[in-house]
Parts: structure tokens; C-alpha cells; sequence
């Protein structure tokens, strides 16, 4: 059969894609081997647009074990032991199936932490939604929030932390990135890589259906009014097999039959065999009639681009079969092996014997193209925001608005649909910051959380990948870890438009500076392209996952005041930052100027004195000041507490809009005993950290001298209504 | 009196069965979970079962075609996810 | 003294069970759902999670397990069983347990702390709580909803076999405290023996002050001789 | 030949649907939900809703009142939990 333009357009390839791929066979490809070609060369696999600028990222440190190109980053945190995470986007999927797109989404980056050897302890997720008054928010919202909680708790996997937004940017196109993180002994890593000739190819998990094929390509196109209409590419997911997979997987992997493991995520059975094989330097011979399939008469095309959830391939040690065969028995579940590793350096697929495709690995891998897509920096706004211009706001009603909108609420109607407690090891739960999660039967605990800062981005792209990078230290700090790490979801629109990969190229840029400078590298990641509907598409929105490490764990520390009549500290400088805060978006609608700029050398140095503050014990609670500013953030610390503040005047800055709705960043909030005031202050200017005390705590009361004074219930109230009336 | 309003109102209520099932090709994990069950327990002869949702539905209405657009349209909108399932919609007589 | 804890495919409170058991110096075992005999247990545990993922009902298929049929002859030979969250709910499919768990009210998944109040502490499980005592225990779950039918929730109170009611910080019982719709604020019962305790709240979560609060730990050291 | 067999399968194959629902006095909280829902998406003639489980068995039988057993034996033992569920069984022509 000839293949027709028509055909090789609807597989996302390009005409001159398709010619590279008659040089690399040398002759016409088949409709399987198109497929095939199709699912590892779209971007989705082979990161064909994203390559060249991932390659600039900062991976490599003391702490770390494995980085980026395994199935997640892996690092040290001392002892034998090692904690392997990373994040993934379920974007496209979860905007035609709100409750199943998330839910699968949970479950691929469950299977890349497990098959490395870890058990998972924590998930995270970043979910954007469009604006909170867009018809379909409220439902996609709904579907999303129960799917990933629907996955996890099944599992039984705490899902400690997150964050939830609203943007008008992500009407048409929301976001749902996951992260998961698990722990494993350094000794018992299991990595993708295959080794030796004549090693059976084994496939366990759930039986091959017809669900997603394809799924990859359309996770590498744009929407448009038909995507709706794109059914059978969405996959229901089955937490309870996954969860069995993961107890077979984790009890094969006790002793030493894996030579290597790999998942089948996107692109299913293609990608994992060819990713084995490639890594290896091997060929790879799969004898497809032996597949476990769901359906009756599923072709070899079906087979290799079915995207069926909860499957694995493993290759194993010569005579390991029949004990692993055991486990997988007893767990209920399939194992079957359907091939092994050849010397040929081709992916061979036969059916009954006879060669349905044959394919060089390299062609499918290493000479994947690659582009170095055309990109122009970004045009800098010059607006700075006239306040005098707007129109008068009270102090008051500007606070209300934003503590009472969808995007400052409360998220407890998120977080208390997730099991956040079972495994018994979580030490703090979301609230604000990072969350705790204790190494199962240690001294040892380690923190982590997810952050994004889309506006930022959209209008400096590389002040906005420096700050959003900072935001994530900065949480990591104000619970008492030592950030170690991060994983990265770069979630940009079409990377053909050149203004679109500025973004990418820049906040990459940014993102580089900042994780060199703190010495906080890159382990893992992913990157979903072509976000937008219609040619438009979202603001850029890399989201960034860190881990970070509390050696000793006697007093966890938290961002909620403990007791009236103790000082409030704010270190770090105050300028009264306010273009693209959350008071002019919110307050005004306004998006325009730059965002506040950071100052590397000012983070690292007030995030070193904070640690040192708290490890010292003198820190009561601690909280990072971010969007919202210094009031958003006091607020935060009062609300659901006994203890609100009484907050002086401020002395220079003149403006109290500026000083205390400002976004300048590098700040913390500290709050310590009035005794402990001379060795918390020595400890900082040691460090040559600017601070001020601007208040106490007192009870029931939340006070802005000369602004504000409000009952902290009545705040609480307010920050829980938008939920409360959903 | 009582007896007469009931009357009108049996007239004016219509009742309807809906049934969502997933679509064919779509993975259905509980009916595979209740499958091995049933075959557990004794059920050899079981070739294969699949799992939907029912509801039973009355409305208010004179004219059965409305009434039917009418639920065909709370289908669409909540009932059934027609992504990954289909609908059917009966009369109950 | 022995445990036994039971372990289906989709428990995922297993291990939680095992360190709270074993924290009190429970010689404990897990025992495998496929298993045909159960090791001599002084306390039976059928612990919290997803059995069987809760397709179909939750707790439907657990409760027709291999396993299953020795637990209810050690229960009928006056064995101590304890079924928490998931596991209240396979005791209910059971039948050792009457009533049964619906879903929520509010539809949702619900995971947070809540108020219980110690109703009867007349029991081998709950001798070491005062009666009336408030308790502050995280519930997890998507169908707590407690309901029986009038002649048995008659007998429950006549016969003083409810175990705990979720309640107000300060004590009171009302809808507002009533987080998934249970009926009479139920969150625990006993059978009429009282050698039965299932519960939806997860004490098992509650006997370390570095995670939460130590509210849970008398009812395993009640149940230690 | 393998037409014949196909052929011969098929006549041995019977397909029931069951639906299994919430007897009357019990509480039917998705139901009240779904109602709500349904009202405010503006349906106001709905009057009631009641939601139940639907199951599509195929059995390989010959008798078809022995299927029926079989079936009726499936609902008992697990498909409804005669506590709180009714449940009725048809053949599927
Ligand atoms: N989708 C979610 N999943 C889990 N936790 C979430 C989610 N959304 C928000 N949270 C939690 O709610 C809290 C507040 O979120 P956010 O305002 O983004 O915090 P912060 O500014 O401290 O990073 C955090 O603890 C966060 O972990
Ligand atoms: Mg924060």
C-alpha cells in the first residue's frame, strides 16, 4: 500500500518528516511502521523542538544520583537512602475527560517513580483552570479534582501538596501536571537500560485494549472545535490494577531478576521497547501474537500505539521466569513474554512468524529529528503602573477581594477530597508552603512542593523562570529543608510560533540562573507543547516541583502563628513592587509592567539565614511572602489559628498599598519569642539579611494599624467563601 | 377531591429508564474486577459482563416527545460522559 | 497476644495497622486473602483502603474472599475483630456487622479530622477511653454514610451498641458535625456480642504526636493484655 | 468450519441485563445530588430520579430458564445487596 499525504498528516507527521523516513529504511514504510515513526518522532516523545534548550539546564550536583533521560531524577539524601520524583502534563486528556485525564495522569507518573525501584510516598499536582466565570471551569474543575483523588487514594498514596489557579488563559486549555516522589534504597535503583542478547521481553499489567492510540500525537496538537469529537484516544484508568502492579513490581524487584524495567507510557508498547533497546545499544524482537489483549482481533498497529494504562515491560535475567511469573500470578495480573533483546539494532515485529516491521532503533531514537526552531525575545513592557491614575481602592476592599477570589481561597474543598494521611508518615499536610513527609521509620524527613507563576512569565519570561524557580526554594526553606532538587513540567503553547518559543527559549533561560546560582539542578522533567485553541495560546507556564531535605526531625515548623504577643519579622527588602501583583490583576484587572525582579545573591543569603533561624529553633512559624503580598501573607498565618497581628505603621515606605500588596521577592515572614529577638537578630546581620519588626501577634484581632482591623474568623469566612458556594 | 388531583397528576407524570454503558472499546475495570467474582464463585458459564448506571426518571409532562428531548437533553448534559459511554433512554409504560 | 491482619488486594492501610499493633507489642501477622487458615489471633484486623479497587461496592468482593469465611468462624467463636474504614465496610458485607455504608452525602471524598465521642466504653476495645469522651481522628473515605434499617438502629441503642458518634469539639451531636450524612451521627458500632468493632474514623492514624495526635493509641492498648 | 462454530456459539449465547437499585426507604444521596444538579441546569419539570447499577451479562447456557437461574443466583450472592437493593433481571433479545 502507498501511503498518501493524507495519511502521513493525520499520523502529525510532516512531508519532510516522511521523507527522512524513506532515507533512514531506505525504501517505503508500512501503515505500522508509519505509526511507529509517528509515536517516537512526535514531540510529545522526542522533544524534537525542546532539546536543544533542555540541554542548557543545570543537572549535575553532589546530590545527585540520576538526572534527566531515566524515567525519573533520583537523589541522595544521605544514608543508603535516595528519593526519585518527577513530574508529567495529562493536559490534553483532561480537558475531553476531566475525571479520567487526571486520573491516568496520576497513574503514568506513579509508574515512572515505581519502576525505578521506589516506592512512592507522596503526590503533588499543579491544576490551572480557565477563568473562574467561564461556563465550563466549574465542571472541568469538579472532573479533575475527584479523578485525582479518585487515583491516588485507591493507590493509597498520601497527595500532599499542589497548587490550583484561574486564568482566562486556560479557558480553552487547562493544565493538569502531577508530580509523584518516591523513596528507594541507593543499592536497589532500576534503571531502563537494557543489556545482554537473548533476554526475554516481558510484558506485565493490564491487557493491551484499543484505548488511546494515538494519544501521544494528540497530546502534540493543537484543539480545535473537533477535539471533542477525538474519543477513543482518552483511557479509563484502573487504580486498583495499578496499585497491584506496583506490589508485584516492588516484590520482583526484592531480588535480582530485572536487568532492566521500563513503563509503558505514551506511545505504550512502541516507546518502552525502543527506549530499552536504545539505551542499550540492542536490538529488540517482539512476537506480537503473544500480547495480552482485551479485545478480540487487535492488528499489530493497534498493539503498538495502544496506549492501555497500567503496563509494564521488564527484561529479565536468564531463568528468572518462572519465580517472577510466581509473583505476577499471585498479584493477578499477566505476564507473558512476548520477545527478547537481539544483536540486530532493530525493532523487529512479527506476527505468527511473519515480519510485520523492522526498523533500525537509531532511526527511531538518535536520528529522531531534531529542530532549532526559530525564536525572537520577548518586547519588554514599559508601563509602570500609576496608582494615582486608578481608581482609589480601600485598603480594606482591596484585601477582601483577594482573599474572597477563586484564586486566594481556601483550597481545603481541594485537599480534603485527597487522602493526605495514609502511609502514617505525613508530617505537615497542605496548607501553605511545602509539605512534610517523614522517611518511614526515621529520623528523616524530606519537603516538597509545586509552584508556577504564569504572569510572571508572560510578561518577562526570564525574570519569570528565575522568580518561579526562587518561589519553590523559597518554600522548601520555610518549612526547614535544605532544597536539594527540583523536576520541571514546561507547560508552553506552539513551539512553531517563534514568539511562543522565545518563551520556552527564555524561561528556560531564567529557570538555568536560578537553579545554577542556588545550586538546586534539574533531575527530571517534561514538556507539553502546543497548549491553546485556535491559534491562541496559553501564557507560559513552566511549573516547577522541588524536594528538599530535613535532616533531623524533631519540631516540624509551619506558616501558622502559635502565640499572642510574639514578634513578626519580615526579612528581606520591601520596594513596594506592584506590577503584576495579585492586587492589580485582581483589584483592576491590570497585567501590565514587569514583574518584580530577583536578586540571586539577596535569595540565597535570606534563605541560608532562615534555615539557620529555624534549625536553631528560634523561629515559632515561617512563611514565604508571594503573590499577595506582605498582607496576603500575614493573613495566611492568622486564618484558622487563634492569633491575629497588630502591624505597625510602616516607617519610610509612605504608601501603604505599595508596602503591604507589593511582590518584591526574597521575603520571608518570621514569627519568634520577644526573647529570642537578640539571637534571631544576630544570626541575620551575621549574614548581612535585611529585616524589620513590624508587629506582634495578638489574639482574635487581624490589625494593619491605621487600615484595617478585622475578627480572624470573619477573614477565614471570607477566604472560604468561593468554595463554600460552589 | 384528593382522588381527582392524583388523577391529573398521574396523567401529567412520565416515566422514563436511562441506561449508561460504557462504549465498546472503552476498558470497563469494575465489570473485569466483578467478572473474576462471579467466576470465583462458581459462575463457569459466565461469558462476559459489563458495568453501566441506570436511572429511572419522572418528569412532569403532557407531550411524551418533549419529555423525551427533555431527558435526552439531561444525558447529554450530566448523565452520561459521552466520551468514553453511550445512552439509551426507554418509556416506562 | 496474637493479630492477624488481612490483607486483599487494594487494602492500603495495611502497613499503618501493622506499626499501630505493633507499637503496643502485638505479636502481629499478615495473612494473605488467598490464605485458607488463619494463624491463632487474640484480634482479627481487617484493615482500611480500597479492597478490590470498591468497584461494584465497597467492600462487596472483600466479603466474599477465601479469608473471609474463617474470619466469620473465628468471630462466631467470640474472636476479637476490628474493621476500620474499608474494613467496616466488608464487615457489613459480611453481614457481621448490620447496616450498611452508603456514599456521602456530599458525593465527595472526604479526608480531614473530625470530633468523635466515645458512646459506649463498656468493651473489650474501648475499656482504656472514658465514656463521652471527645476524640479528634482523621476520616478518609468515600462512603461513610452509616444507615440501618429503624428495627436495628432500635437495637443499637437499646442495647448500647454504638461505639462512637462524630460530634461538635465541645460534645454536642448534630447535622453540622456530621461530616458524610451517617445516620444518628454513627461512626462506630459493635455487634451484639461486642467481640466486633467496626469504625469509619482511623485510629490506626492517630498514636503519633510528630503526625497528629496520640487520640487513637488507647484503643489498641485497650485491646492488649 | 469456523462459520459453523461461530454459529453454534451464538446460539448458545443468552444476554440479560440486570438493575440492581436502592429500595425505596433507603436514603439515595447520589440520586438527591443528581436531582439538584439536574434542576439547576434548568430542567424544572424533573419530578424524581433514582440511580441504580446496570449490568449486561452474557452466559453460555442452552436452557434459557436454567440462564435465568444463573443470573438470578449472580444477583444474590453479589451483584445486590438485598439489605438495601432490589434488582431486576430481562432477557436481551
Ligand atoms: N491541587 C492541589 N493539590 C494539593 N494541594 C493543593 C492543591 N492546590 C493547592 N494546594 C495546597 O494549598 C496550599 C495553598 O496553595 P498556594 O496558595 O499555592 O500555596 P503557596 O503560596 O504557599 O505555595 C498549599 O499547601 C498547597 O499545597
Ligand atoms: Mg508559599
Amino acid at each position: 500500500m502507498k501511503i498518501s499525504n493524507q495519511v502521513i498528516e493525520s499520523h502529525g507527521l510532516k512531508l519532510d518528516e516522511f521523507s527522512l523516513i524513506k532515507k533512514l529504511l531506505k525504501r517505503e514504510p508500512n501503515l505500522l511502521e508509519l505509526g511507529i515513526f509517528s509515536a517516537m518522532w512526535n514531540e510529545h516523545c522526542s522533544y524534537k523542538s525542546s532539546r536543544k534548550h533542555l540541554k542548557n539546564l543545570p543537572t549535575k550536583g553532589k546530590q545527585v544520583i540520576q538526572g534527566p533521560g531515566e524515567n525519573a531524577g533520583v537523589i541522595d539524601i544521605g544514608g543508603d537512602d535516595a528519593i526519585v520524583f518527577k513530574i508529567e502534563s495529562h493536559n490534553h486528556p483532561s480537558y475531553i475527560e476531566p475525571y479520567q485525564g487526571a486520573a491516568t495522569g496520576v497513574g503514568g507518573i506513579l509508574r515512572d517513580v515505581f519502576t525505578m525501584g521506589a516506592r512512592p510516598i507522596a503526590l503533588l499536582n499543579s491544576i490551572h483552570f480557565g477563568s473562574p466565570k467561564f461556563f465550563k471551569t466549574k465542571s472541568l474543575l469538579n472532573g479533575v479534582v475527584s479523578g485525582i483523588g479518585g487515583y491516588g487514594n485507591c493507590i493509597g498514596i498520601p497527595t500532599v501538596a499542589g497548587e490550583t489557579k484561574f486564568n482566562a488563559t486556560y479557558n480553552e486549555n487547562i493544565l493538569v501536571n502531577a508530580m509523584a516522589v518516591g523513596h528507594v534504597k541507593k543499592n536497589k535503583i532500576f534503571y531502563s537500560k537494557a543489556k545482554g542478547l537473548n533476554k526475554s521481553v516481558v510484558y506485565v499489567g493490564s491487557k493491551t485494549g484499543r484505548d488511546g492510540i494515538h494519544g501521544a500525537s494528540m497530546a502534540s496538537a493543537e484543539f480545535d472545535e473537533n477535539s471533542e469529537e477525538k474519543k477513543p484516544t482518552v483511557q479509563v484508568g484502573d487504580p486498583f490494577t495499578e496499585k497491584l502492579l506496583m506490589e508485584a513490581c516492588l516484590e520482583l524487584m526484592k531480588d535480582n531478576s530485572i536487568i532492566s524495567i521500563q513503563d509503558m507510557g505514551a506511545a505504550g508498547l512502541t516507546s518502552s521497547s525502543v527506549e530499552m533497546a536504545s539505551k542499550g545499544e540492542l536490538g529488540i524482537e517482539l512476537n506480537l501474537e503473544k500480547v495480552p489483549c482485551r479485545e478480540e482481533n487487535m492488528s499489530p498497529y493497534e498493539m503498538m500505539l495502544s496506549e492501555s494504562q497500567e503496563r509494564m515491560l521488564i527484561i529479565l535475567e536468564d531463568g528468572k521466569e518462572e519465580n517472577a511469573k510466581k509473583i505476577f500470578d499471585k498479584w493477578d495480573l499477566d505476564f507473558v513474554v512476548i520477545g527478547k533483546t537481539t544483536d540486530s539494532n532493530k525493532l523487529v515485529l512479527k506476527y505468527n512468524n511473519a515480519i510485520k516491521a523492522e526498523i533500525p532503533i537509531s532511526a527511531l531514537s538518535s536520528k529522531a529529528p531534531i529542530y532549532d526552531r526559530k525564536w525572537i525575545k520577548k518586547k519588554l513592557p514599559k508601563i509602570k503602573v500609576d496608582l494615582k491614575k486608578l481608581k482609589k481602592v480601600k485598603f480594606e476592599d482591596a484585601l477582601i477581594k483577594i482573599l474572597s477570589s477563586a484564586n486566594y481561597s481556601n483550597k481545603s474543598w481541594v485537599t480534603e477530597q485527597y487522602d493526605q494521611m495514609v502511609m502514617c508518615d505525613t508530617v505537615k499536610q497542605s496548607g501553605a508552603d511545602a509539605a512534610i513527609i517523614r522517611i518511614h521509620n526515621k529520623k528523616k524527613a524530606i519537603a516538597v512542593s509545586v509552584d508556577s507563576s504564569a504572569n510572571y512569565c508572560k510578561a518577562h519570561p526570564i525574570s519569570g523562570g528565575k522568580q518561579v524557580v526562587c518561589e519553590n526554594w523559597r518554600n522548601l526553606i520555610s518549612v526547614g529543608s535544605k532544597p536539594l532538587a527540583i523536576t520541571n513540567c514546561l507547560n508552553f503553547g506552539n513551539p512553531e510560533n517563534p514568539e511562543i518559543m522565545g518563551e520556552f527559549a527564555e524561561c528556560l533561560k531564567g529557570i538555568k540562573e536560578s537553579c545554577e546560582f542556588l545550586n538546586f539542578p534539574v533531575v527530571s522533567g517534561n514538556v507539553s507543547f502546543y497548549n491553546g485553541t485556535n491559534n491562541k495560546n496559553i501564557n507560559p507556564t513552566p511549573v516547577i516541583g522541588g524536594v528538599g531535605l530535613i535532616s533531623k526531625l524533631d519540631n516540624p515548623i509551619n506558616h501558622k502563628f502559635k502565640k499572642e504577643n510574639n514578634l513578626i519579622i519580615l526579612v528581606g527588602k520591601t520596594f513596594g513592587h506592584l506590577e503584576q501583583s495579585a492586587f492589580l490583576e485582581e483589584v483592576y484587572s491590570n497585567i501590565d509592567g514587569l514583574p518584580p525582579e530577583v536578586n540571586l545573591v539577596n535569595e540565597k543569603n535570606n534563605g541560608e539565614g532562615i534555615l539557620e533561624i529555624i534549625n536553631k529553633e528560634l523561629a515559632k512559624s515561617v512563611h514565604d511572602i508571594s503573590s499577595g503580598g506582605l498582607v496576603v501573607a500575614l493573613a495566611e498565618m492568622s486564618m484558622g489559628t487563634d492569633f491575629g497581628v497588630k502591624i505597625d505603621r510602616p516607617k519610610k515606605l509612605t504608601n501603604s498599598i505599595k508596602y503591604f500588596f507589593g511582590e518584591d521577592q526574597s521575603r520571608y515572614i518570621v514569627e519568634i519569642e520577644k526573647n529570642n529577638l537578640e539571637k534571631t537578630a544576630k544570626i541575620l546581620k551575621k549574614n548581612n539579611i535585611f529585616f524589620e519588626i513590624i508587629g506582634t501577634t495578638q489574639m482574635k484581632y487581624f490589625e494593619i494599624q491605621g487600615e484595617f482591623k478585622s475578627d480572624i474568623k470573619e477573614l477565614y469566612k471570607i477566604n472560604n467563601q468561593w468554595y463554600n458556594n460552589f | 377531591m384528593e382522588k381527582q388531583l392524583q388523577l391529573n397528576s398521574r396523567k401529567n407524570k412520565l416515566k422514563f429508564s436511562v441506561t449508561v454503558t460504557l462504549k465498546k472499546d472503552v476498558l470497563d475495570p469494575q465489570g473485569k474486577v466483578v467478572k473474576n467474582t462471579l467466576i470465583n464463585l462458581g459462575m463457569n458459564n459466565l461469558k462476559s459482563i459489563r458495568q453501566g448506571k441506570y436511572f429511572e426518571i419522572e418528569i412532569d409532562a403532557n407531550d411524551e416527545s418533549k419529555a423525551e428531548e427533555s431527558i435526552d437533553k439531561m444525558c447529554k448534559k450530566l448523565l452520561a460522559n459521552l466520551i468514553i459511554e453511550d445512552y439509551t433512554v426507554k418509556k416506562i409504560s | 497476644m496474637n493479630s492477624s491482619v488481612i490483607v486483599f488486594p487494594g487494602s492500603n492501610c495495611d502497613r499503618d495497622i501493622a506499626v499501630a499493633l505493633e507499637k503496643v507489642q502485638f505479636k502481629n501477622k499478615m495473612v494473605w486473602h488467598k490464605d485458607t487458615e488463619l494463624p491463632k489471633s487474640d484480634l482479627i484486623v481487617i484493615p482500611g483502603g480500597f479492597s478490590y479497587g470498591d468497584y461494584l461496592r465497597s467492600g462487596a468482593i472483600a466479603g466474599k474472599s477465601t479469608i473471609i469465611s474463617e474470619v466469620i468462624k473465628a468471630a462466631n467463636k467470640g474472636c476479637l475483630i476490628l474493621g476500620i474504614c474499608n474494613g467496616f465496610q466488608i464487615l457489613t458485607e459480611t453481614g457481621l456487622l448490620k447496616g450498611v455504608l452508603l456514599r456521602n452525602k456530599n458525593l465527595r471524598f472526604i479526608n480531614k479530622n473530625v470530633n468523635i465521642k466515645v458512646i459506649n466504653n463498656n468493651s473489650k476495645f474501648l475499656k482504656n477511653y472514658k465514656k463521652d469522651q471527645i476524640l479528634e481522628m482523621n476520616i478518609a473515605h468515600n462512603e461513610g454514610n452509616y444507615f440501618t434499617s429503624s428495627d436495628h438502629l432500635k437495637e443499637l441503642n437499646d442495647k448500647n451498641l454504638i461505639a462512637f458518634k462524630y460530634c461538635r469539639s465541645d460534645g454536642d451531636v448534630n447535622s453540622i458535625s456530621n461530616p458524610n450524612g451517617s445516620i444518628e451521627n454513627i461512626a462506630g458500632i459493635f455487634n451484639s456480642n461486642k467481640n466486633i468493632l467496626g469504625m469509619m474514623p482511623h485510629p490506626e492514624r492517630m498514636i503519633d504526636n510528630l503526625i497528629s495526635n496520640t487520640d487513637g493509641i488507647n484503643l489498641f492498648t485497650s485491646l492488649i493484655k
